[in-house]
């Protein structure tokens, strides 16, 4: 099949996964007895309530309903967050997101560049102190609750060694840099602000730390497993063979194969990144859609806690996509199935 | 590991059948088992994972007797006491006694655990055998649907179904059952799509197995070794997503000993009484890393690669 | 160019740091504590108080007022030469503008405490609020311009406390030719401008609003009092109790929230100032839904009432923050009587009352008692409660949970929580204020547990009217005494002032109607 | 030895390849592409020809193991294509398989005796004494100590599993049993203790052997007929020692000569394929054969040749013996 | 006989595996001389891979080459240092697996695999060794050795690849090849193929070549001298008419006798060697093939048998000939 093909017919399978995922999405909304949860708020008064059922058809019957729902979905009507005194979810979701980007873009950059030379040095030692060492620490990653580490990150960083800052973006006392990306680490370049950037950075530290560590933990383990399968593959010995070093044989022969399989963990870990980001923002205060989410949440604002939910599902829907192609694109061994 | 032979080709034939003697019965079953048993000795990790797991089960079982004060015993005049003699781990602000909790809290981990994975686990493989078994349009169905769930990151589709669900430990596992069978079903179906190329099930076709048999006889015992190592792993994980949910709200009530839930509240008193949010949170941390270890050096074990 | 540090603790800003962002800017819609606090800062009502009293109503908007023999028209004067921050100026038909719109937009806060009040008031919001109904209103003119500083309120029944209902920041009045520019008001909905905008005669104007980070208060220099002290005030909403903390403690707030539980920590702190002790006016409770079955029995009633040690709680979780209460009447309100005696806490007595109630181990029972999610305090009174009761073995379980306050309010509301824990803060410094919604069996809360005592009604109306301040506090006192013989309620605590300030911080000032902070007063 | 026990006509095995954007069927593998023979009582068969041209697939598909496309199966005169579960279910007893790698044919979870005990379960002998008497005996039967029926697989040679194998073939008594390459993966040494077992087996029971390889040496040893296949077709069978003598088929020829034979005596001038065995996706028009072979004419890639009896049981395809 | 280019002497190679010690090879003693083709037969397991891989240093963990030694062109390679080791590896000796498929690296092209050991060895620029490597591809019979050279390994079929291998092998002009199974992967047809080439390059490049397989059939058409392995020893060593005619050794005989000989013409029952190979972590006792030995005496379970000369360049390792006088 061609690369072309391939990329259609995956976009293609998207459609049924994206409707199920709004099935499922509506479904969840019309479990919580009030299907006009999302528009109203406690204070909304019953006549107004009514207009609200009427505008948004909340009295047909649930086909039908689904049919409104997805139309609301495709011009971005999310409802209306409560808990962000009645603003719509997508005008919530737009300021929130490009600090959750920053975040798990900063984290998945920490999850690649620790965990893949981690891993490295795991399965170039294996069952030595070393591996030993990285296995125990990637474990220790997967283990770890991250909401707590968080804690524990900021006790030692800011309590005790009053390294890094505490949370946040910015100090309270410094003002954002004029927004056009929304990423700080940007924004601020683009406006010279070098000192902003350099303090932005300090910031994002810690939760980026916090947030990738679950995930570095299993590149690195990925790493290691595909790196011991390649080193035990027929074309290993054959550059042995060839009087090649062992520098060689792992940095030239070995790495660009395992590499490919650790690709495809990466996507995956992008979407985790980003449903991690709900516990770590709610530890280091960083105002992206997973504190959002959790503040949702503990008011039962459900067009929030949806809108979150749709926004995360449709980004790892489609980091999942493009980490498939490019694994096809790159392997050239990959049928395009 | 080829037997030695010679007295199969050279006669001796014994008359007389099949053993009957138990212990030279199940021979071969008991050296698998003692070569395995050697195999895990070898691994200081797995081993540390397994003293873990024991240690942390015996707790559980036996909380009553180590825990010095009960799961819910309030002393209301010791609120916030820093780890001393009388409470090691300190006290929260309850008065509670954060040991005692952390003892207690480790049955419902356990609950938690253990529920949401064997549910999980009959549901993915029913659902993974029959569509890997069977392939085609079926296949096709299942594996559509398996897709939409494994759309979402597990915490944040638990999220939103506890969310629509409301509060209670039961539907926090109601939801982590949810999330968590389209993972095993995707597991068991990629095993039954490769052991089902193996020869032995086409030679039980050729002999006439029902598609039962099959299944139950052939492919699931065979594929038993990757579900293991991924429950194993995955008791862990479920310990650590029902904490994070009880984190943000959902699950154990108010007082209960649920240590995601101890790590909720005193995370408002980080800041001058950290004991209160740093010990349950090392107990989820050994825990977890305890399953992990443990599933990490089952699957060293059962990877047949790593044999002998 | 240089990095951009806005100096937000230059000398003249204050910097206060809060845990809840406001829903609502609009004083006709808002009815929660961080909206009133902006409100109060921005908008003025026609009376407010002086220092922390809270009998003796004075003038803001109004020079001086007086009531008919009928005790059901109040006229004001109104001050001169008060300019609101658009720069049009104050006059009767604002103040009319500000109440026909509170009253035609029928939301929480008008409903519950001022248009009923108002002639035609109670008919409109019992209507569908259509068109011919909001005129038919209108027409009624309930608050009447007699002159540009003359303004005529018509009551639909005469009502002592009316005057301190007017300075519920609910009453604030707003710019009328600001609100009309912006799209005006409508009847069952909330103005989107206004909720976020505001337009008032206060000694601040709203700068700006970052949602879920700040609000910015500027000094208005054409104000008509006492100009503020202060240029700025930053309002930071910091729900994480660590950060506000160590904000404080590094100077970068002057004042910050502070939830009771941290005084041992915040009184270690040398550079802080707390200042507590007096009363605020607010109750918290247990109440007891009477549709339930086990609390349809007094005797259960009473002795979960005697289960709960109101004393210790105070002394021990509330590490004294807070006072007792005897009744709904919190200390400081006139109609308060100290003679009334607290609940007693009598354990073995409450279990002889649960047994003699037919409670036994043999026949288990479960009762959820409910609290609103992330209220420390109340979580640790429903587990003392819990515990209590749990301690007689006589087979009764207390499942306490916890509801997330939107929740928590719409159950209650709904009259679906078995047992609760909840408090209550004055709208308006009158007792009727508080008897009313607990005592009264169309009252609030009287409504939701389904309590009901036909005499404490005819008291009530009786009170309701009553002019005399001693026959009405008389009145008051009977109230109480029947209320808490027909064990209907535990009286928790009455909270008290609970502010965290740095010692450079001066003219703080406290006042129990202020919703948190009026910032004026104070400088560094 | 003249009855014909087994007959397959015209038959046709595709494998569908699903691809495209709605992953249609575009292409067939087409596996087996219209092959007939016969196998008489009591005879065997050898089957041979290079790696993917369909010979697995023809021996699975007699035991409907792969369902074929279209043709007939014929056992016993008995179409087995049209024949219903139940009925295909007690034919099939008749017939076994032993496979090529006697590593994946045995459950590695089974114990020995399970394994050779289970098509007795299945067709309904119940657990006890008498199942476990057969179970050694079959064992015995070829060659393994019954006491190891309680040992896995794992636990023993390659040879000895393959003896399992042939075990649990025999259980039901079958009268057919087709071999894929039943000795391919083993040793000489072992490969020469199977062939015998299968020789004895086939005088003591009077089975029919379908025998699969790629080892024309092995085959003529077996087998009394030899049948060629060469991309899904047969090119050409005869009695084995007619094939060896007199190769018609250019394909058998080179194959023939292609082979490696065990003795420095004997040096054969060989006859050296040129190129690799085209996909059965889209095989070559006309004879399949004729990008490879030596004579090729004109009238090769336009026209099929038929499967023709030159006599004596010796069929052949190919242009050339119609020019002869 | 030509000169010696490889003499093993005595060599042991053992694994250390988790469940015993594998004594894989239990003293080696082979010389391999100029210009010929050795071949290596034996059962599976026998350590004809491990012999292979030893000569060249590459066993891997938990293999250990402990004893012997390996002469080659006067040096001892087991004493040499792994960096010196490199430069003959893929230069001087080179070799050649059984999977064709999967020795390449799946994602470099051809061209740049065989190029790369010109840049290694011969210090060739990248230009140059690329030219080299398409001379090389040419050399082996590829038609159109650019577009192959410019492939990806997953785009040639396995005749190709093997091709492919052997030009890469060769690139160096090394003084010795092995060949580990070279055409078992392959089918008949494409086996030929292959086979024929390295007769034709035998001829016209004179390399030694170790053949290690386990086709007699294979052994019988290429090679000149064959080596029979049991069990981790060389039981006998001799020509190759020797071995199929007048074949010494028990194993041997048993070996020959079981294949099915192409010019039978009726079935006859085939020599079998009973039994099957031991485990070498506990190997039998003395001569390593006495348990399987139609001839076994006492001595042959006490003593492990020498390899001994019994005729014209035919050795034998078995107590049977310990009364023959060496002819040597
Ligand atoms: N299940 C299947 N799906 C698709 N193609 C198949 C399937 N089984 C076999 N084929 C294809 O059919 C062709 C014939 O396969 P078959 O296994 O019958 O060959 P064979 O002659 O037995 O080969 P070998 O000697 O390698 O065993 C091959 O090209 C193979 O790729
Ligand atoms: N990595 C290893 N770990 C443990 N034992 C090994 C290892 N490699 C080889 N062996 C053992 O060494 C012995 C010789 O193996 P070797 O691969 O040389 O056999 P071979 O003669 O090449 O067999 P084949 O014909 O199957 O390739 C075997 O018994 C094998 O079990
Ligand atoms: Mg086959
Ligand atoms: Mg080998």
């Amino acid at each position: 099949m061609k690369l072309r093909d391939y990329v259609i017919r995956r976009l293609l399978l998207l459609i049924p996964v994206l409707i199920g995922i709004t099935f499922i999405t509506f479904t969840l909304s019309h479990m919580i007895g009030d299907p006009a949860a999302a528009w109203v708020t406690d204070k909304t008064t019953e006549q107004r309530r009514a207009i609200i059922i009427q505008q948004h058809h909340l009295d047909e019957p649930l086909p039908i309903q689904y049919l409104y729902y997805i139309n609301d979905l495709v011009h971005l009507d999310l409802g209306n967050s409560a808990s962000e005194g009645g603003r719509s979810v997508a005008e919530c979701l737009a300021q929130y997101f490009p600090a959750t980007l920053e975040l798990t873009v900063a984290s998945m950059i920490l999850c690649l560049a620790i965990g893949i030379p981690l891993g490295i040095i795991s399965a170039i030692k294996k069952d030595k102190l070393p591996d030993h060492a990285v296995r125990l620490f990637s474990l220790m990653g997967v283990s770890v609750p991250i909401f707590w580490f968080g804690l524990i990150l900021q006790y030692i960083f800011y309590l005790q060694l009053d390294l890094l800052p505490l949370g946040g973006r910015l100090p309270l006392t410094m003002s954002a840099p004029p927004h056009v990306t929304g990423l700080y680490l940007i924004d601020s370049l683009l406006a010279g602000q070098i000192n902003t950037f350099w303090v932005a950075l300090v910031h994002l530290l810690m939760p980026a730390f916090c947030l990738s560590f679950t995930y570095l933990a299993i590149i690195s383990r990925m790493m290691r497993s595909s790196m011991l399968e390649t080193m035990t593959q027929d074309f290993i010995r054959t550059a042995r063979a060839k009087g090649l070093s062992e520098k060689a044989v792992i940095f030239k022969h070995a790495l660009r194969n395992a590499l490919t399989p650790t690709t495809t963990v990466a996507g995956l870990a992008f979407g985790g990144l980003l449903s991690g980001a709900v516990l770590t923002e709610t530890i280091f205060m960083w105002p992206g859609i997973g504190r959002y989410s959790v503040r949702a949440i503990s008011s039962t604002d459900f067009a929030s806690i949806m809108g979150f939910t749709l926004l995360v599902v449709v980004i790892y829907v489609f980091t999942n996509l493009i980490v498939d192609i490019l694994y096809a694109y790159l392997d050239p061994r990959v049928k395009f199935g | 590991m080829a037997v030695e032979t010679q007295d199969v080709i050279t006669g001796q034939k014994k008359k007389g059948s099949i053993i009957k003697n138990w212990s030279e019965k199940n021979e071969s079953r008991i050296k698998e088992i003692k070569h395995s048993i050697r195999l895990f000795t070898k691994s200081p990790l797995a081993m540390l994972g397994l003293v873990i797991i024991v240690m942390f089960l015996l707790v559980a079982i036996f909380a009553p007797y180590i825990a010095p004060y009960g799961a819910e015993e309030r002393n209301w005049k010791e609120l916030k006491q820093p780890p001393s003699e009388k409470h090691i781990f300190g006290t929260d602000d309850t008065g509670g006694d954060i040991f005692s909790r952390i003892i207690y809290g480790s049955r419902t981990s356990l609950y938690i655990g253990f529920s949401v994975v064997s549910v999980a686990i009959i549901l993915g493989t029913l659902v993974g055998a029959i569509s890997g078994y069977y392939g085609g349009k079926i296949d096709e169905l299942m594996m559509r649907v398996t897709d939409i769930f494994l759309a979402f990151p597990s915490l944040v589709l638990a999220m939103v179904i506890c969310a629509s669900l409301g509060r209670s430990i039961e539907n926090v596992m109601l939801a982590m059952t949810i999330v968590w069978w389209p993972a095993y079903a995707r597991l068991v179906r990629g095993q039954a799509l490769s052991i089902r190329e193996r020869k032995y099930i086409e030679a039980a076709r050729a002999i006439g197995a029902s598609d039962f048999r099959i299944i139950t006889k052939h492919l699931a015992p065979n594929s038993f070794s990757p579900i293991i190592v991924q429950a194993t792993m995955d008791l862990g994980n479920v310990i650590l997503v029902a904490a994070g949910l009880s984190f943000i709200g959902f699950g154990a009530k108010p007082g209960q000993a649920e240590w995601g839930r101890m790590i909720s509240e005193g995370a408002a008193y980080m800041l001058n009484q950290p004991w209160m949010a740093t010990f349950p949170g090392l107990a989820i941390l050994i825990v977890c890393l305890g399953f992990n270890l443990f599933g990490d050096g089952l699957r060293d074990i059962l990877d047949p690669r790593q044999r002998r | 160019t240089t990095p951009t540090p806005t100096p937000e603790t230059s000398p003249m800003t204050i910097v206060s740091m809060v845990a809840g962002e406001p829903e609502s800017l609009d004083p006709a819609y808002d009815y929660e504590s961080a909206g009133g606090e902006i409100i109060q800062n921005v908008y003025e009502t026609l009376v407010y108080y002086e220092g922390d009293d809270v009998t003796k109503p004075v003038g803001v908007l109004a020079k001086s007022w007086e009531m008919s023999e009928d005790g059901l028209t109040y006229t004001f004067y109104l001050k001169e030469n008060v300019t609101f921050h658009d720069g049009t100026a104050f006059n009767a038909s604002a103040v009319k503008y500000s109440f026909d719109r509170g009253v035609i937009m029928n939301l929480d806060p008008w409903q519950s405490c001022i248009s009923p009040l108002l002639a035609g008031g109670l008919d409109y919001m019992n209507s569908n609020q259509t068109e011919a109904d909001q005129k038919a209103y209108l027409d009624l003119d309930s608050v009447h311009v007699v002159n540009e500083t003359t303004v005529q309120f018509k009551l639909a029944k005469p009502y002592g406390a009316f005057v301190p209902v007017l300075s519920f920041y609910a009453a604030s009045i707003i710019s009328p030719t600001y609100d009309q520019a912006h799209g005006g008001y409508k009847a069952n909905e909330e103005s989107e401008w206004m909720t976020s905008h505001m337009c008032g005669t206060g000694p601040y104007v709203l700068t700006s609003w970052d949602r879920k980070d700040k609000i910015v208060l500027d000094k208005f220099d054409n104000y008509h009092g006492t100009p503020a002290a202060n240029d700025r005030v930053i309002i930071r909403y910091v729900d994480d109790w660590n950060t506000r903390f160590l904000a404080i403690k590094n100077g970068e707030a002057d004042l910050i929230y502070a939830p009771t539980t941290y005084a041992d920590d915040i009184k270690k702190e040398p550079n802080l100032v707390l200042e507590t002790g007096r009363g605020t006016l607010s109750v918290t409770y247990i109440g007891f839904n009477q549709k339930e079955k086990v609390f349809q029995d007094q005797r259960v009633r009473q002795a979960f009432i005697e289960s709960f040690d109101a004393e210790s709680y105070l002394k021990d979780v509330c590490l004294g923050y807070g006072k007792r209460v005897n009744g709904p009447i919190p200390e400081g309100l006139p109609g308060f009587n100290p003679d009334i005696p607290y609940q007693k806490f009598d354990p073995e007595h409450a279990k002889a009352l649960l047994q003699e109630a037919g409670f036994s181990k043999s026949n288990p029972t479960t009762i959820v008692l409910n609290y609103n999610e992330g209220n420390d305090n109340r979580k640790q009174a429903c587990l003392m409660l819990k515990d209590q009761i749990e301690k007689y073995d006589l087979g009764i379980t207390i499942d306490v949970q916890e509801l997330d306050w939107p929740t928590y309010t719409a159950k209650n509301r709904a009259g679906e929580l078995p047992i609760f824990y909840l408090g209550w803060l004055a709208d308006y410094p009158s007792a009727d204020n508080f008897i009313g919604p607990f005592c009264y069996s169309e009252g609030y809360y009287a409504d939701k547990v389904s309590y009901k005592n036909e005499t404490i009604d005819a008291i009530y109306q009786e009170a309701l009217y009553e002019t005399d301040p001693a026959k009405q506090a008389a009145m008051y006192t009977e109230i109480t005494n029947g209320v808490n013989n027909d064990a209907a309620y535990i009286w928790s605590t009455q909270a008290v002032e609970f502010e965290v300030h740095t010692k450079q911080l001066k003219g703080y000032q406290w006042n129990p109607m202020d919703s948190h902070l009026r910032y004026f007063t104070m400088y560094k | 030895m003249s009855e014909k026990l087994i007959e397959i006509k015209d038959l046709k095995v595709y494998f569908p390849i699903q691809g495209g954007i709605f992953s249609r069927t575009v292409e067939n593998v087409k596996a087996v592409d219209g092959v007939s023979f016969y196998i008489k009582k009591g005879e065997t068969l050898g089957l041979v020809g290079e790696s993917g041209c369909g010979k697995t697939t023809v021996g699975r598909s007699i035991l409907m193991l792969t369902p074929p496309t279209s043709g007939e199966v014929l056992f016993e005169g008995t179409d087995l294509i049209c024949c219903n579960r139940a009925d295909l279910r007690k034919l099939r007893q008749n017939m076994q398989i032993v496979f090529q790698d006697p590593n994946s044919s045995l459950n590695p979870r089974m114990l020995v005796k399970d394994i050779v005990a289970e098509p007795l379960i299945i067709n309904g002998m119940k657990k006890g004494e008498e199942l476990d008497r057969k179970v050694a005996q079959l064992l015995e039967t070829v060659g393994l100590n019954p006491t190891h029926a309680n040992r896995y697989p794992h636990e023993f040679s390659g040879g000895q599993r393959q003896r399992i194998g042939i075990a649990r073939a025999l259980a039901l008594n079958p009268k057919f049993i087709v071999l894929d390459e039943p000795t391919s993966s083993l040793d000489v040494s072992v490969q020469s203790q199977i062939l015998n077992k299968l020789e004895e087996l086939q005088r003591d029971l009077g089975l029919t052997y379908l025998f699969i390889s790629h080892n024309l040496i092995v085959v003529k040893y077996l087998s009394d007929r030899v049948a060629v296949m060469y991309l899904g077709k047969i090119v050409e069978s005869a009695k084995t020692d007619d094939l060896f003598a007199e190769p018609m088929h250019p394909y058998t020829q080179a194959l023939l000569s292609a082979i490696p034979v065990p003795d420095p005596s004997i040096k054969t001038k060989r006859i050296i394929l040129e190129g690799d065995v085209p996909t059965p996706i889209n095989p070559p028009k006309g004879c399949r054969f004729h990008t490879r072979c030596r004579h090729r004419m004109d009238i090769c890639d336009k026209v099929e040749p038929e499967f023709k009896d030159i006599g004596g049981e010796h069929f052949v395809a190919c242009h050339l013996i119609d020019k002869k | 006989m030509s000169e010696v280019l490889i003499s093993i002497k005595g060599l042991k190679t053992n694994f250390y595996t988790y469940t015993g010690v594998v004594k894989a090879l239990d003293g080696i003693n082979l010389d391999i001389y100029k210009g010929e083709t050795l071949g290596l037969v034996g059962e599976t397991g026998c350590g004809k891979s491990v012999t292979a891989l030893s000569l060249i240093r590459l066993i891997q963990n938990p293999g250990k080459i402990d004893e012997g030694s390996i002469l080659f062109n006067g040096k001892d390679l087991i004493k040499l240092s792994e960096k010196e080791m490199r430069s003959i590896r893929g230069n001087k000796i080179s070799m050649i697996f059984q999977e064709p498929m999967t020795s390449f690296n799946p994602v470099f092209t051809i061209g740049s695999q065989i190029a790369e050991v010109l840049i290694l060895h011969q210090k060739l620029d990248q230009k140059a060794a690329w030219k080299k490597a398409v001379e090389m591809l040419a050399f082996t019979g590829i038609p159109a050795p650019e577009r192959v050279a410019n492939s990806h390994p997953h785009e040639l079929s396995g005749g190709m690849l093997q091709r492919a291998m052997i030009s890469m092998a060769l690139a160096c002009n090394p003084a010795l090849l092995i060949a580990d199974e070279p055409t078992t992967a392959l089918d008949v047809t494409i086996q030929a193929q292959i086979l024929e080439l390295m007769k034709d390059l035998k001829q016209r490049i004179g390399t030694s070549i170790l053949l290690i397989t386990h086709d007699l059939g294979v052994v019988s058409d290429v090679c000149d001298r064959v080596g029979v392995m049991y069990a981790g020893t060389i039981v006998e060593l001799a020509d190759v008419n020797s071995i199929f005619f007048k074949p010494a050794h028990p194993y041997t005989t048993g070996l020959i006798g079981s294949i099915p000989k192409i010019n039978l013409t009726s079935r006859q029952k085939l020599d079998t060697i009973p039994g099957s190979v031991p485990n070498l972590i506990q190997p039998p006792t003395g001569c390593r093939f006495h348990p399987r030995c139609s001839k076994c005496m006492d001595i042959c379970k006490k003593e492990k048998p020498l390899l001994k000369n019994i005729g014209e360049n035919h050795y034998v390792a078995c107590h049977l000939y310990d009364s023959t006088p060496e002819l040597r």
